[in-house]
């Protein structure tokens, strides 16, 4: 009994006819954290599987250990179709075993044109074994439009958002032929009409008999298209239900392993009344083939939203604002007094704070440590020559590391071993041991769990009471909602209106479509 | 054992290692190469040569580190640039035409912060097209590769300028009553002024945020543009100062020759140091050790008497054998074969 | 608007540089005209002397492309050369059979630089200064001489080297002495040429070929996406020392000789070329075409110099430098606005 | 312009300025003869040395506007493809003579065929070309009988001297540079036949540091084992010299070291005359007057020597030997004179 089983023994055992992947016992550690402990995981055929926890819980680690991006310390994986314990060196082998992969983080080429993104590694070839273009950039054509998305697929993709990259990233994968397809937050850039699109795609693939794991932070996507759940806590597996056993509650406890007062209420009631100083006001700023000329004002205390379609300029017009992107034309006030922002580092002077949307190019500075990440914008204010002592750097870094319930194995943890949304909490933290007056943020509940979303949004409500202006940027509309006092609209890179009082998601909805005009 | 396994972690240990096991190698051949001695009233053996002909590169590696972790690019306009500034001082002390000159035309003092100055040009010209125009560092500085030298020549009027001026020589040899090369306190204060610098002030967490993700520092408020022409100038100062010491130990401009390929061993110095030549996080100490473990090896291939036009190949198996030992990935392949072994012996003890 | 995005990254600087390129020359031509910069042979000349840099240029390209690059390849064309030298000029071997083993070495040169490239993962900059060393230390060791290859040594590899493609007549000129010059060009030309097409083949039409895009533009995507960056890699550093290997025969059948001296320096002119034509160092752009024409602005600048013939020793160095400096100004410009329009 | 730059250099190129001054007397008519500058293009090594410097402005000054001659000068920075490329470049420029200091001494076949079949005829100066007979003339020194004068003058020197036992160490030139194997062959020769004990030999490329590089670290390999050290140039002269110095080792004429040295520039003759370099052999940079002539015969119709060796005479410290006798490289015996440097050669030297 006491016996280990070799590993010839190991292939006796079988898997269960409609059973895709098992996942057994899965052990995965890095310097400093233990991943994965003995965490499992078996996917159906023809199902939609939600992989379901908190930031940090080992979602992405257990994908990437299917997949070959890491090797698991212990554990056994079996594939339908290929016999014994499966251990995928590269994912080149995942590819081969039919499993498919869209990341977390995009990852594609961007120096290559969108239909090669596509294919790449799986190029058509001509009688002569050479790429054959033609078949190439026709076939993407027609997969990015039945996506519903027509752009240029010759173009090189860094030309385009995020959201773009990140549907095309989802279209490669889909358009392999596989047995499994994993999405790992496939959804967190894309707007409510992507997702929708996406979903579609999934159901088909369910329809063909394609087992699909899918990890999301939204609840609600989750019960739009999954049939089962599992549930992972600390890199442990918590449990596998189905989803009618499973209630939205239920969820949420089983994943933060306490119960949650769901999502209540946590907007006060009634009008907050607006404090008339001014924080900021813009007048007629745009940046040449971004934004075109916008005037935007903030008062002290208000929480403002931006929204719009997906590339309606919703970023590019907070960038201009804080100087990202240099505005060309029209002047800014800060407190009524005219500044002149040349780069970043003058809108940080004047009390601004910006979060962007893309954590990976704009965000991150991966290989530093957490600390480092934190102090960096309050450094920069600072200057070079005052710089922050050590004793002072450790205070500020432990404080938010506490606040925001970062996930790190130590504060000189380099940042990007940490997982996708405490990478987003360390980001924030960097703005907010500036005390901004004026703080931006661009989607930065993308990629955070259920939990720390609420606690971020009850955070921003209570900076407005504090005095602090803030813009909210979001997928979400309902997030809004729940936070803002008013909303612009943008339209193809142009603001076309603001909505108050009045607000639900029916009047948002219909004033980014355009529906009046 | 625990204390050992805590030391092997330690970020320096592997380049301290490897200077090291260079060392050892020589000990095994020839003990005598360790023997320091005191001749004349100053210090004599392989060893103080190491530490003394070691310097040049070691002050240049301090700045290409730096140029490295922000730009992710070389400069391999340095070994040109020591040539310039060593020209520069030599023309403003014997005053330009004049081949041979025992009397100076201006203080000492003067001339050698000109050369100095002449570094800070040529590096402040690399920074500005590097971080401004966004040239590729090595095509930036390839510009000055090719005319510093030239340059230096025309100041030093087409000939080798030698100032036979007694002080002048003190910087590259020894000063009158101290028995340490003069070179090594050179050394010692520039690495002092950097590290120091980089300990008081931002600029260490400037360089590395700019050099892991400039787009990301500029929106954290750091002006990396900035930094990175602030690195390039250090740099071209460094190379002026190597130039100074380089320049003296020869009492003259040998425009030709001074500094001729030190950038390759400048590279070699940052990489054999445990920095990545793609940028970012960078380890002044490793890059110095680096440059001393350079030094070492072709010290040790003189005194063995191998031919210099040989001794290549036996320095780039060192080099290889250094780095495959460093390599991450090849400290992986002998922990997951050693573990695969361990396996394999409990199993076999289980069938027997 | 969206023709001119249409020529990303690539394309645009490729475009540039042919530009620049053709305004250069035909400035040459109008301010040396009276010095034979406009003969047809002025830019055949071009051609032959430069035909081995030009593989070695293509190699670079190609290893540049991974995100790489490969300071090795002077030294080897200098190991390649002293081989053949002292093979056919001393012990007087027949010439095809060094040239197999040269290829061959080069294939395995480049197998070890790649497989510690790629799979120790060490700083290509670093796994090729040792590759550097090693190959100009061996030049030495093998001979420490000059040696030549001579008609009586080896006729064929002479015959080769002396080999003329002439061009048609009335591409030539009757010079002061009476005598008609016709343009021609050599057997290594049309070998450059060859490695160029091939290249440009590979490098857009194969997966091979894409691949190196991929690895260069993101290595991680490209790991995530199921390239096997490893042996892409690899690959890479092979071919480049294997077209080493073909631009070292061909230097020596232009120099028809060895030495330790020889191809100094050649790196650098093989990276600069590249950098010029648009491949950029950091990985993922870049086109053989663009260092083709690296090679040829090069030249040019050098031409330049030399036709003027007025200039102190120091001031060609400096002159070079100049219109280096100028050129690569004037395409990060080109570069820069042509950004600031498309944004 | 070149000329202005030749002027730039005046101070130490004495010779070099008298030059033309020399042969002007017969040089008048050639550029009459036909009326129109002769255009003669020069590809030079590169400007590595002094040496190189005072050899450069030699030709610039014999071949001069002053002369006739229309000068089209090439720095080809030690780089041998770039100097073939720059013939090419003088045969399509239409040149009427070509003059070349070859970079390396083979591979030149082919391109002396185009330039001959262009009809230009080729000069060559300072270095050998090996390969190929399709030049006209050369001048320069012989390398081989330096290294010989070095192997005689010592094996005089040291009977004279009564020194039984010679410890040699040498340190070569640039590896592969017609100089540096010249100078070791002439030499080794002597070392061969005398059975002298060749303890080490290094290469310190002609720099100072170099030099001083290699003997530092000879002085502590051998401490105390060495007799001769013989440099192929002065410029490492200078750096063994500082390093012996260093070391506490005592050297040239009153000391235990013999040092011996090539090039005899000023610098150089400068240390013979205090009596730290033994003997220095000379290498005569100023080829431009021979090259001149030699051009002014051709333009005259005349046939002219296909090899002209350079006067090179041998400087040394002491007068304890008026001449040496040895067979030179071409089998000849000859009997050189030994010069003791006084002021005056110091001052005449390049
Ligand atoms: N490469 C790595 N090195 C070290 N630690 C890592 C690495 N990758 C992940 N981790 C750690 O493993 C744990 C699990 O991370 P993982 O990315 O799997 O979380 P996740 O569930 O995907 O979270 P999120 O929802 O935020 O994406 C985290 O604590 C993280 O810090
Ligand atoms: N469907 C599309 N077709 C073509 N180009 C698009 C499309 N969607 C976005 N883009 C391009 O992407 C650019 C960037 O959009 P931007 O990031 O400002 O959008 P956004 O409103 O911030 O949306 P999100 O943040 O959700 O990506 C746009 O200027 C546009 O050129
Ligand atoms: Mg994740
Ligand atoms: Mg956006």
């Amino acid at each position: 009994m006491n016996c280990p089983i070799t590993f010839k023994q190991r292939k006796v055992l079988f898997m269960e006819q409609n059973e895709l992947i098992v996942m057994r016992d899965i052990v995965k550690a890095f310097p400093g954290v233990i991943a994965l402990n003995h965490a499992q995981l078996t996917l159906h055929k023809g199902e939609i599987h939600a992989l379901m926890g908190e930031n940090g819980a080992g979602k992405s680690t257990i994908i990437k250990c299917l997949t070959g991006v890491y090797e698991r310390d212990a554990g056994e994986v079996y594939v339908q179709g290929v016999e014994g314990n499966v251990f995928n060196h590269s994912t080149e082998d995942a590819q081969k075993v039919g499993i498919a992969t869209v990341y977390q983080e995009v990852n594609l080429c961007p120096n290559l044109s969108v239909a090669e993104n596509l294919f790449i590694g799986r190029e058509p070839v001509t009688k002569l074994g050479t790429v054959d273009w033609r078949t190439m950039n026709k076939r993407a054509k027609e997969i990015m439009t039945g996506l519903g998305i027509s752009i240029d697929v010759t173009v090189a993709l860094e030309n385009y958002s995020l959201a773009i990259q990140q549907m095309i990233a989802i279209a490669r994968a889909v358009d392999m032929e596989c047995k499994v397809l994993i999405l790992d937050e496939p959804t967190s850039s894309l707007d409510d009409n992507e997702v929708e699109k996406l979903f579609n795609v999934m159901r088909d693939l369910k329809a063909k008999g394609v087992g699909i794991i899918f990890v999301t932070h939204f609840l609600e996507q989750v019960y739009a298209v999954c049939d089962r759940i599992t549930v992972m806590r600390n890199g442990s597996f918590v449990g596998d239900y189905s989803i009618s056993e499973l209630p939205r509650v239920k969820l949420v406890a089983a994943m933060l392993g306490k119960d949650f007062d769901d999502l209540a209420a946590i907007k006060p009631e009634g009008n907050v009344e607006i404090n008339p100083e001014i924080m900021l006001k813009a007048e007629g700023l745009s940046h040449k083939g971004t934004v075109k000329p916008f005037d935007f004002e903030i008062h002290k205390g208000e929480v403002v939203g931006v929204t719009g379609l997906l590339g309606s300029g919703r970023s590019e017009m907070v960038r201009c604002i804080y100087g990202a992107d240099k505005a060309q034309t029209g002047k800014e006030y800060i407190k009524g007094k005219e500044i002149n922002i040349k780069a970043p580092i003058d809108a940080i002077k004047e009390g601004m704070a910006y979060l962007p949307d893309d954590r990976k190019a704009d965000g991150c500075i991966g290989d530093l440590s957490v600390r480092d990440n934190i102090i960096l914008a309050l450094q920069a204010r600072n200057g070079m020559f005052k710089k922050v002592s050590r004793a002072k750097q450790i205070e500020i870094a432990d404080k938010f590391i506490d606040m925001l319930q970062i996930k790190t194995a130590s504060r000189e943890t380099p940042l990007s071993q940490l997982s996708g949304g405490n990478q987003q909490k360390v980001i924030l933290a960097r703005w907010l041991c500036t005390h901004p007056d004026f703080l931006i943020l661009d989607e930065p509940t993308r990629g955070i769990d259920i939990g720390t979303k609420t606690e971020f949004q009850k955070l921003i409500l209570q900076f407005a009471q504090e005095g602090m202006s803030v813009v909210f940027i979001s997928s979400e509309i309902e997030e809004m909602l729940r936070t803002c006092t008013r909303m612009c609209v943008m339209r193809d890179g142009e603001k076309v209106g603001e909505i108050d009082g009045d607000m639900t998601q029916e009047s948002v909805m219909s004033a980014i479509a355009g529906g009046e005009k | 054992m625990e204390k050992i396994k805590k030391l092997t972690k330690q970020q320096l240990f592997l380049p301290f290692f490897c200077l090291l096991l260079v060392l050892l190698i020589n000990l095994i051949k020839n003990p005598a190469f360790f023997s320091i001695g005191i001749q004349h009233g100053v210090l004599y053996g392989r060893l103080i040569d190491i530490l003394n002909r070691g310097s040049e590169i070691a002050i240049l590696a301090v700045g290409q580190t730096l140029v490295v972790a922000v730009s992710a690019g070389t400069d391999i306009s340095v070994g040109s640039v020591m040539s310039l500034s060593a020209c520069g001082t030599c023309m403003m002390l014997a005053g330009y035409g004049v081949n041979s000159t025992t009397e100076l035309a201006v203080p000492m003092g003067v001339g050698i912060l000109f050369g100095i100055f002449l570094g800070g040009v040529c590096g402040a010209m690399n920074g500005a097209l590097v971080a401004k125009l966004k040239i590729q560092p090595m095509v930036a500085t390839l510009i000055l590769f090719t005319a510093a030298r030239a340059i230096g020549l025309l100041m030093c009027n087409n000939q080798i300028t030698y100032i036979r001026y007694e002080p002048y020589k003190y910087l590259g040899n020894f000063i009158p009553g101290c028995p340490v090369p003069t070179a090594i306190f050179v050394t010692i204060a520039v690495i002092a002024v950097v590290t120091l610098f980089l300990k008081k002030t931002a600029l260490g967490l400037y360089i590395q945020s700019a050099g892991i993700n400039s787009r990301a520092a500029r929106i954290s408020g750091i002006n990396s543009a900035l930094i990175c022409f602030l690195c390039y100038v250090i740099c071209g100062v460094c190379a002026g100062i190597a130039g100074m010491v380089a320049s003296s130990r020869i009492y003259s401009a040998d425009s030709n020759n001074i500094g001729l390929n030190y950038e390759l061993d400048a590279i070699l110095a940052v990489a054999l140091g445990g920095n990545s030549l793609g940028g970012g996080k960078f380890n002044l100490a490793g890059a110095v050790i680096g440059a001393y473990t350079i030094q070492a090896i072709t010290t040790t291939l003189l005194a063995m008497g191998v031919s210099t036009d040989q001794a290549p190949v036996v320095k780039a198996i060192i080099v290889i054998i250094i780095v495959v030992v460093q390599a991450p990935t090849f400290k992986e392949w002998i922990a997951n074969a050693e573990a695969k072994r361990k396996a394999l012996k409990v199993e076999g003890g289980q069938q027997a | 608007m969206k023709s001119l995005k249409k020529f990303s990254g690539n394309t645009l600087l490729l475009l540039i540089t042919i530009v620049l390129f053709v305004v250069m020359y035909a400035a040459g031509c109008v301010v040396y005209s009276a010095k034979g910069f406009t003969h047809v042979q002025t830019f055949l000349n071009l051609l032959i002397t430069n035909a081995g840099l030009i593989c070695v240029a293509c190699g670079m390209t190609c290893v540049m492309l991974t995100g790489g690059i490969d300071i090795s390849v002077g030294s080897l064309v200098a190991m390649d050369c002293m081989i053949l030298a002292y093979g056919m000029g001393v012990k007087g071997w027949p010439c095809i059979p060094l040239i197999i083993l040269i290829l061959v070495i080069g294939l395995v040169f480049g197998a070890v630089q790649g497989f510690l490239i790629g799979y120790l993962k060490i700083q290509p900059f670093i796994i090729t200064m040792a590759g550097m060393f090693f190959a100009r230390g061996m030049t030495a060791v093998i001979c420490t001489d000059q040696i030549s290859i001579t008609q009586q040594m080896n006729p064929t590899f002479y015959k080769w080297a002396n080999a003329k493609i002439n061009l048609p007549k009335f591409l030539g000129y009757v010079n002061k002495k009476g005598k008609t010059v016709v343009p021609f060009i050599r057997p290594t030309v049309v070998i450059a040429i060859l490695v160029v097409a091939l290249i440009f083949f590979l490098l857009k039409y194969t997966k091979f070929g894409r691949s190196l895009y991929a690895v260069g533009g993101n290595q991680q995507s490209a790991t995530m996406m199921g390239l096997n960056v490893k042996t892409t890699k690899m690959k890479a550093y092979m071919l480049s020392s294997f077209l080493c290997s073909i631009g070292g025969i061909c230097y020596c059948l232009n120099t028809m000789s060895g030495s330790v001296q020889q191809a100094l320096g050649f790196e650098m002119n093989a990276i600069a070329s590249a950098v010029i034509g648009g491949t950029l160092l950091t990985g993922g752009v870049g086109n053989v075409i663009g260092s083709l024409f690296g090679v040829l602005i090069n030249g040019t600048i050098s031409t330049l110099v030399t036709t003027n013939g007025k200039l102190l020793s120091s001031w060609s160095n400096i002159m070079t430098a100049a219109l280096l400096c100028f050129f690569i100004i004037l395409q990060s410009l080109f570069a820069y606005f042509k950004n600031r329009n498309s944004r | 312009g070149g000329s202005g730059g030749a002027d730039a250099t005046a101070p130490d190129a004495t010779d070099a300025t008298e030059a033309p001054a020399d042969t002007s007397a017969d040089a008048g008519e050639a550029p009459a003869a036909d009326g129109e500058a002769i255009t003669v293009g020069f590809a030079q090594v590169g400007h590595e040395s002094d040496w190189r410097t005072a050899s450069t402005n030699s030709v610039k000054a014999a071949l001069s506007s002053e002369n006739g001659i229309d000068l089209q000068f090439v720095d080809c920075d030690n780089d041998s493809a770039a100097q073939l490329e720059a013939v090419r470049n003088f045969i399509e420029q239409d040149v009427d003579y070509i003059v070349i200091d070859p970079i390396v001494s083979t591979g030149w076949d082919t391109v002396l065929t185009e330039a001959d079949d262009a009809g230009i005829p080729v000069i060559v100066i300072d270095r050998t070309i090996d390969d190929s007979d399709k030049y006209v003339s050369w001048v320069g020194s012989e390398f081989t009988n330096e290294g010989l004068a070095a192997g005689a003058w010592l094996k005089a020197y040291a009977e004279a001297k009564g020194i039984k036992e010679l410890n040699i160490l040498e340190i070569t030139g640039t590896t592969g540079s017609s100089a540096e194997i010249g100078r070791t062959k002439g030499f080794h020769q002597f070392v061969d036949s005398e059975g002298w004990k060749l303890l080490d030999s290094q290469t310190g490329d002609f720099t100072q540091e170099g030099g001083q590089k290699v003997m530092e670290s000879y002085c502590k390999s051998y401490a105390g084992k060495f007799n001769v050290v013989i440099c192929q140039n002065d410029n490492e002269a200078f750096g063994a010299i500082d390093a012996m110095k260093a070391a506490g080792v005592s050297y040239g004429v009153d000391g235990d070291v013999i040092v011996i040295s090539f090039d005899a520039c000023t610098a150089g003759l400068q240390k013979v005359l205090d009596k730290e370099i033994n003997a220095d052999f000379q290498c005569n940079p100023l080829q431009g007057p021979d090259c001149l002539k030699i051009i002014q015969a051709l333009q005259g119709g005349q046939t002219v020597e296909k090899q002209t060796f350079m006067e090179e005479p041998w400087f040394v410290s002491e007068d304890v030997l008026k001449d040496i006798s040895y067979k030179n490289n071409s089998g000849k015996d000859v009997t050189e004179p030994l010069i003791v440097v006084d002021k005056a050669t110091v001052d005449e030297a390049y």
